[in-house]
């Protein structure tokens, strides 16, 4: 088993778990987590892509690689937007949560007409 | 002369490896905090040290030296700082931890 | 079996293992140190894998600068985290949640496995258009010259992403500063990294930068570690988050693309197309480009964790 | 003598790793913090020892760059356990 | 195969395409350094600019009969990035110029700067954050790198969010925060896909990947994993869960953009994918279920709009059940078969008059809202008689929505019915039919009690000229339905499905 099919299982696995996390884990921080590992799952698929393309004096497809760059800052600017949302949710209704049947909604109905 | 520098290396490592291999016990077996701490810091900076020592023959360029050399320092001071910041923060919290 | 092959396996493990703690463990910050440690694994299966420029990038941004946006959000939120953990999701949501996972991950193993080996590549195109950048990094060709379009528009999202995080301050704020990253009265160890760390992180940042146009690195990689040890003068209190209507912090934040844009756009002058650069002039073209990404960058990072104006005041 | 220095990095995730169990385990948050630090200090040094083995270009500078991160999570994993505990001191002071 | 080489060379007047992205995008950051005022003037005198750009490209490619084509830094795929024109992108990048505009003229009002401050938080983000979505919208329609789509999206992601929570109040929080979990799964699935295409070809340009896709497990998969995503993004049933609240709870001027043009955005993307990226797969089955989840949105969307007691919930309930029609392409417009011109054309028909019609809706939605100072149907007694003018625009709206004569809509429906008559997809034209009655159903509820008899003191009367922007929007929809021949054939120009055909 060479090492790029190694880390390609792996990636298939991290996108797996990430799933998982994002589906059950009711704190949308840890919704953030999980959609992390799911990204940096993604990363390697890319990763041994790159590294089966090697060719032409390169170890490495360099154009997959730099697709990885790109996609790693996204996914930290997805992150820190998606923090920022919760925080000022905090602060407005001291509530957490985005799956329960979500309190801070209901006032909503009737107010959202002023 | 290369079998003696190989020599040099494996012995470095070696010694290296053992000092992670301590530091990791302590971590684990430690009754608390703070003494965890005490064998954590020795035993990282020690550990990562001795690789390094050991890793200088085989560089190529004395730049390359000279980086392995700042990696080792950068890791000495933030181990030390880190490990005074977390020692702090355990005695401002009574060390019940 | 060969050592590489066990060290390989053993990696391949210890960062599933985290990975599994990261979504399973019960408190955030256990959650978030294990994120970290799993981002600094990631970083060595990178290395596995002749990515030496991805994995600076995923340490610097993926797990590094990644981790210090959750660890201060975590701790803001840990109270209300505790009062409201109540709601679990039922056995059904698990199970059915587990085999959708199951089933996902399988295929793409099996999809995986069965990709074409040696794969379709575009290495020897890029061989072949390297010499005409006069760059020896290839990555690097790819970011700033032959997918620059992507780059740029890349550093809109970034901005975009500025905007809406400023987006959610409330009105009364708006003109003024972030909260400190720091606490109010930093410790000595604090100031002594400050001091020390500091100045040695920026040549290290520097270093990467120049050396990115031929080896491992350039304006992400430099980037981010620059606006990490810009976050580490914030928290010990030595300098403070800038306000949102500072001229300075604005022209830094659109600087990169902005540049890239009169670049791309002087191309067509200067060889007949968009974002193409003349012959002979294309390194200190892109170097140039990639000086004020670098800037960008090491502004922006730290601007997204300091997050929306929470003073009126500012420094 | 690659084989050795693999072998010596293999060994050093390992213990390093057996380390992690306290971050698994806890009980407290500086714990947690130590052994995200062993791990980076550890994670350093196979990386260093990887490298000379199987000789990829360009990786001391980003061993460079992890010592400078590990120092940096340390620093923010302090300030935010830290930030915890002196929010209502800050916020009354405003 | 020469159409595929034909494809990729590049074209005159290629040029234009790489302007037609930077313009909003030199906008956004001038509108950021400057900020205040000069945000909103900045985007307000950029959008004829946008619009007589967008024109410009239609009009080489009605010219030209071809797509238009640039090669970004004069390199050409795989290795460069390529933008493309076809007819589809002619009529989209025409119609988001008009709504953007429309919408930035109608916002002018509600986020001016205040008199005596230099600037304030909610216009500095309207304006650049519109002109945002404006280049990405771009981008996505004429792009035609994979990975180039990804950066679209993600851009369109990051300028649609915020947007739904300009006001700050916990519930457009809650709305904005699912919705960016919807968008951000949606963005990692369809970046798994592009690298499994990659992997297996070495190329994300459409043209290369379409003369090289052969059905195997990992062209199936990405397919799979990409369409899931931008289905997410799209809100078709039933991942449309993020989308009610986010667009019921934006601002008026955002949720006209929001729902009339951002959807459309990944839509344009899954129709490029499975109409010119995979047409060599034997996708029958994926096309039929395609038509059959946007069959189902159809229905269900428009019973929940009949039950929505909020006027905006109600449109944006609306939005879902139309999104189901977009979807309806894909059965009537694949594979080789007569009708297929029917099908394709009553798609894109209905994304363009859906698009003006919801538009012009959500911004009376708007002017109703701050005239009353609510929004709940069963109090417009007597607003018709108030407000002639903004009901006259939601009128004329719903008129297409229900795909009654003469309108955009009705021409739509009118095509996919054929369509789905012809390939005997009798279901199709069944839910056709349901979809149209129960459309007559919530636009009636809206309708009967504003137009009944009654008494009724406006807190402010409606601005003139923004209800002639909504009103211009609603007769863009209507008119769309005296569209002639030539129009249709424009939309057929670069449609790769039939260039592919032997």
């Amino acid at each position: 088993m060479t090492p790029s099919t190694l880390a390609g299982l792996v990636g298939a696995a991290l996108v797996g778990l990430g799933l998982y996390g994002l589906i059950v884990n009711p704190q949308p921080l840890r919704k953030i987590l999980a959609f992390n590992l799911i990204g940096s799952g993604v990363f390697l698929v890319f990763g041994i892509v790159a590294r089966k393309g090697a060719a032409a004096g390169f170890p490495f497809d360099p154009v997959p690689q730099a697709m990885v760059i790109t996609g790693i800052v996204v996914a930290f600017a997805a992150s820190a937007l998606a923090v920022a949302l919760i925080l000022r949710l905090h602060e407005e209704t001291g509530q957490v949560l985005l799956d329960d049947e979500n309190p801070a909604s209901l006032p909503s109905e009737q107010g959202a007409g002023k | 002369m290369n079998f003696a520098l190989d020599l040099f290396s494996i012995a470095a490592i070696a010694a290296g490896a053992f000092f992670f291999f301590a530091g990791s016990v302590g971590l684990l077996r430690f009754p608390d905090s703070l003494t965890r701490l005490h064998a954590l810091s020795k035993a990282d900076n020690l550990g990562l040290g001795l690789v390094v020592l050991g890793l200088l023959p085989r560089v190529g360029s004395l730049l390359d030296a000279l980086k392995l050399l700042a990696i080792w320092a950068l890791v000495l001071l933030s181990g030390a700082a880190s490990a005074q910041l977390i020692g702090r923060a355990l005695r401002r919290r009574g060390g019940d931890e | 079996m060969s050592v590489l092959q066990i060290l390989d396996v053993g990696l391949a493990l210890l960062v599933l293992a985290v990975a599994v703690w990261t979504i399973a463990a019960r408190e955030i910050f256990g959650a978030v140190v294990a994120y970290v440690a799993y981002g600094l694994l990631l970083a060595i299966v990178w290395i596995r894998l002749f990515a030496p420029d991805v994995a600076l990038t995923e340490a610097a941004i993926g797990s590094g600068v990644t981790g210090i946006l959750l660890v201060t959000s975590g701790a803001r939120l840990k109270s209300a985290g505790k009062a409201s953990a109540a709601a679990k999701p039922g056995l059904s949501l698990h199970l059915s949640a587990a085999a959708l996972s199951l089933l996902a991950a399988t295929a793409l193993a099996g999809v995986i496995l069965a990709l074409p080996e040696p794969s379709p590549t575009l290495a020897p195109e890029a061989r072949q258009e390297l010499a005409a950048t006069g760059l020896g990094n290839p990555v690097t060709a790819v970011l700033i010259a032959w997918r620059s379009f992507d780059t740029m528009l890349e550093k809109i999202v970034l901005l975009l992403a500025v905007v809406g995080v400023w987006s959610v301050a409330s009105d009364r704020f708006w003109g003024g500063a972030p909260a400190p990253l720091g606490r109010a009265n930093p410790q000595g160890a604090l100031l002594l990294l400050e001091q020390t760390l500091v100045p040695l992180g920026i040549l290290v940042g520097v270093h990467i930068f120049w050396v990115g146009a031929n080896a491992p690195g350039g304006a992400f990689q430099a980037g981010a570690i620059l606006a990490a040890m810009w976050m580490i003068v914030m928290i010990a209190r030595a300098s403070e988050p800038p306000r949102v209507n500072s001229l300075w912090l604005r022209l830094a934040l659109i600087s990169g693309p902005a540049v890239f844009i009169v670049a791309g756009l002087a191309g067509i002058g200067m060889a007949g197309n968009f974002f193409a650069y003349p012959d002979g002039f294309a390194k200190p073209i892109i170097l140039f480009i990639e000086a004020f990404m670098l800037l960008t960058i090491a502004a922006t990072l730290p601007v997204l964790v300091a997050g929306p104006p929470r003073r009126s005041f500012g420094p | 003598m690659n084989d050795f220095l693999l072998f010596a990095a293999g060994f050093i995730l390992l213990t390093v790793a057996a380390g992690l169990f306290r971050v698994l385990r806890g009980p407290g948050d500086a714990d947690r913090m130590m052994a995200a630090q062993l791990l980076g200090t550890g994670g350093i040094a196979s990386l260093l020892l990887i490298a000379s083995a199987t000789t990829v270009a360009g990786v001391e500078d980003v061993a460079l760059g992890l010592a400078l991160l590990a120092a940096f999570a340390s620093v923010a994993f302090v300030n935010g356990v830290a930030t915890d505990d002196e929010q209502p001191q800050e916020a009354g002071g405003k | 195969m020469i159409e595929t080489a034909a494809a990729l060379e590049p074209t005159f007047g290629g040029p234009l395409l790489v302007l037609a992205i930077l313009l909003p995008v030199v906008g956004v950051l001038l509108s950021f350094v400057l900020g205040g005022r000069f945000a909103e003037r900045v985007a307000l005198a950029l959008a004829p600019v946008g619009l007589v750009l967008a024109l410009a490209i239609a009009f080489l490619v009605w010219r030209s009969g071809a797509p238009v084509v640039y090669n970004i830094a004069g390199l050409a795929p795989p290795l460069g990035i390529a933008l493309r024109a076809d007819g589809l992108s002619g009529v989209m990048l025409v119609t988001a110029a008009l709504i953007v505009a429309a919408a930035g003229f109608y916002a002018r009002a509600t986020f001016a700067t205040p008199e005596g401050s230099t600037e304030a938080r909610a216009p500095f983000a309207f304006w650049i954050l519109l002109q945002g979505i404006w280049a990405a919208l771009i981008l996505l329609f004429i792009g035609a790198d994979l990975f180039n789509l990804y950066v679209g999206l993600e851009l369109l992601t990051f300028a649609a969010v915020p947007l739904v929570c300009l006001s700050g109040k916990p519930e457009t929080l809650v709305a904005a925060l699912r919705y960016l979990m919807f968008a951000l799964f949606g963005s990692v699935f369809y970046l798994l896909g592009a690298a499994l295409l990659y992997g297996a070809y070495g190329t994300l340009d459409i043209v290369l990947l379409s003369g090289r896709v052969a059905p195997l497990p990992a062209v199936w998969l990405a397919a799979g994993l990409m369409t899931a995503g931008l289905l997410a993004k799209t809100a078709l049933f039933p991942l449309h869960l993020w989308l009610p609240p986010a667009h019921a709870n934006a601002p008026a001027a955002a949720s006209a953009v929001l729902s009339g043009l951002v959807v459309k955005g990944s839509f344009v993307v899954v129709v490029r994918l499975w109409f010119y990226v995979l047409p060599a797969l034997p996708g029958d089955a994926a096309q039929v279920f395609l038509g059959a989840l946007g069959s189902a949105a159809i229905l269900f969307g428009s019973v929940l709009a009949l039950r929505q007691p909020r006027l905006k919930l109600l449109i944006a309930y609306s939005t879902l059940a139309q999104i189901g029609y977009l979807f309806l392409i894909f059965p009537l417009a694949s594979g080789q078969h007569p009708w297929t011109i029917d099908g394709w054309n009553g798609g894109l028909m209905q994304t363009l008059s859906h698009a003006f019609a919801k538009a012009a809706m959500f911004l009376s939605a708007g002017l109703i809202a701050e005239s009353l100072g609510h929004d709940r149907i069963a109090e417009f007694t007597g607003a018709g008689r108030a407000m002639p003018v903004t009901f006259l625009a939601l009128g004329l709206g719903g008129l297409s929505l229900m795909g009654l004569p003469p309108s955009g809509g009705f021409a739509a429906k009118w095509l996919l019915l054929r369509a789905s008559v012809a390939a005997g997809h009798w279901v199709f034209a069944l839910v056709l039919l349901a979809g149209g009655l129960l459309a007559a159903g919530y636009v009636f509820r809206i309708l009967s009690p504003a137009l009944a008899d009654g008494s009724l003191v406006l807190k402010s009367p409606p601005q003139r000229s923004r209800e002639h922007a909504a009103l211009a929007l609603a007769v863009v929809a209507v008119a769309l339905g005296f569209a002639p021949q030539e129009f249709f054939d424009f939309l057929q120009i670069g449609r790769m499905a039939v260039a592919a055909q032997p």
